[in-house]
């Protein structure tokens, strides 16, 4: 199914360096905020996590992700643009698993919106992962 | 009638399966109760119910073509 | 003089990329925040800004960047890594004029420590700034 | 004995140079007189010093080698 908003495997460099040569272009905007997720070789209860395998309700995942933006762009008035990219499938510890990217006139709004643009992503998108250790034993969270 | 049921994140693995079809269920409580005497074990975990990719947490009747998804919480990022 | 915090020109894509590759291999860090200041094409008196041209006292920025690095150290205990980077000399419209990319375990303290960053280069670096119009002609700011 | 005053933003256009020498002055009170009496028009700025990469507003004596520098406002960003 085609998505905006889910990649497979790791958020790429390539995905990255694309979003903020589209976003140069814009010349209204005076700022941009990334924020990137990345999994962390976390230890738990003495097995360091190897790499994180996410899943997603792909559907549900467009509806939601277009609500947050809905969200963001009607709080946030200075808000041009805002970008979302979430991992589907294995991601390695020290791999990018989410990408928020968020454009606005001016420092403080991009700062917020993108700040807030997480925070909505955490609780409203239909994600779930699995730690994989390194004995290859998992861990849902 | 039919219908379509997804189990995601932790149930996917209960449910041993990610999908399961349904013949013949009422509504939303009736299907719960159905996937329950498939899965004994599921009553041990949280999860929300999105009715054609609409979360809800009410009883609605249930016709053909419905999907079900079984959601644990989230864990995004 | 040499700096790691002063670059000439705009704020280039392989400075970035170079930057996002290197905070990957530290598997401790859950979250990167990057701002990324633009020139804006504002229009000011019915004139349009083509570009705007930066200086700075390279020694004093110096010292100011660390002094702001050590603030941000000492306030978040979960930071792992800041880094500033301003341009220096012409930036046209479009491009981007400074960065800043802090990394931290977890993604709060890599947003708040970020927006707290910009705003200690706002107030303390020794930077100025001349808008440049289409028509050449210019006004400090 | 001779200090370097540096002149940056808007100052390095008023000064015309971004860069001048004097020659015996006593302090930055003194200094700051003499930059007056050749740049008249830069009463009408803002500006802080610093000397030697260090911000002070004392009015501290200067020796050979000082580096004194008057800043507007700063704009970075």
């Amino acid at each position: 199914m085609e998505t905006n908003y889910l990649t497979d495997g790791p958020v790429s460099q390539k995905i990255i360096t694309l979003l903020i040569e589209k976003m140069g272009g814009k010349t209204d905007s005076g700022g941009h905020t990334i924020f990137l997720g990345q999994v962390r070789a976390d230890v738990i209860d003495g097995l360091k996590v190897k790499a994180i395998e996410y899943s997603a309700y792909i559907e549900l995942v467009n509806v939601e992700a277009e609500k947050i933006k809905k969200t963001i762009f009607s709080e946030f008035a200075d808000v041009n643009s805002i970008e979302i990219v979430h991992s589907t499938g294995i991601v390695y510890a020290g791999e990018i698993s989410l990408l928020v990217f968020v454009s606005a006139g001016h420092r403080h709004q991009a700062m917020q919106a993108c700040s807030k643009t997480v925070e909505l992503i955490k609780v409203n998108l239909p994600v779930w992962k699995k730690e994989i250790f390194e004995d290859d034993s998992h861990k849902w969270k | 009638m039919q219908v379509k049921v997804l189990f995601f994140g932790v149930l996917a693995e209960v449910s041993g399966t990610g999908i399961k079809y349904y013949h013949d269920v009422r509504s939303i409580s009736d299907l719960k109760l159905r996937i329950q005497d498939d899965f004994p074990e599921i009553v041990h975990y949280n999860f929300r119910i999105s009715l054609n990719s609409e979360l809800t947490d009410k009883d609605i009747e249930l016709k053909s073509e419905d999907v079900i998804a079984l959601m644990p919480p989230f864990a995004g990022g």
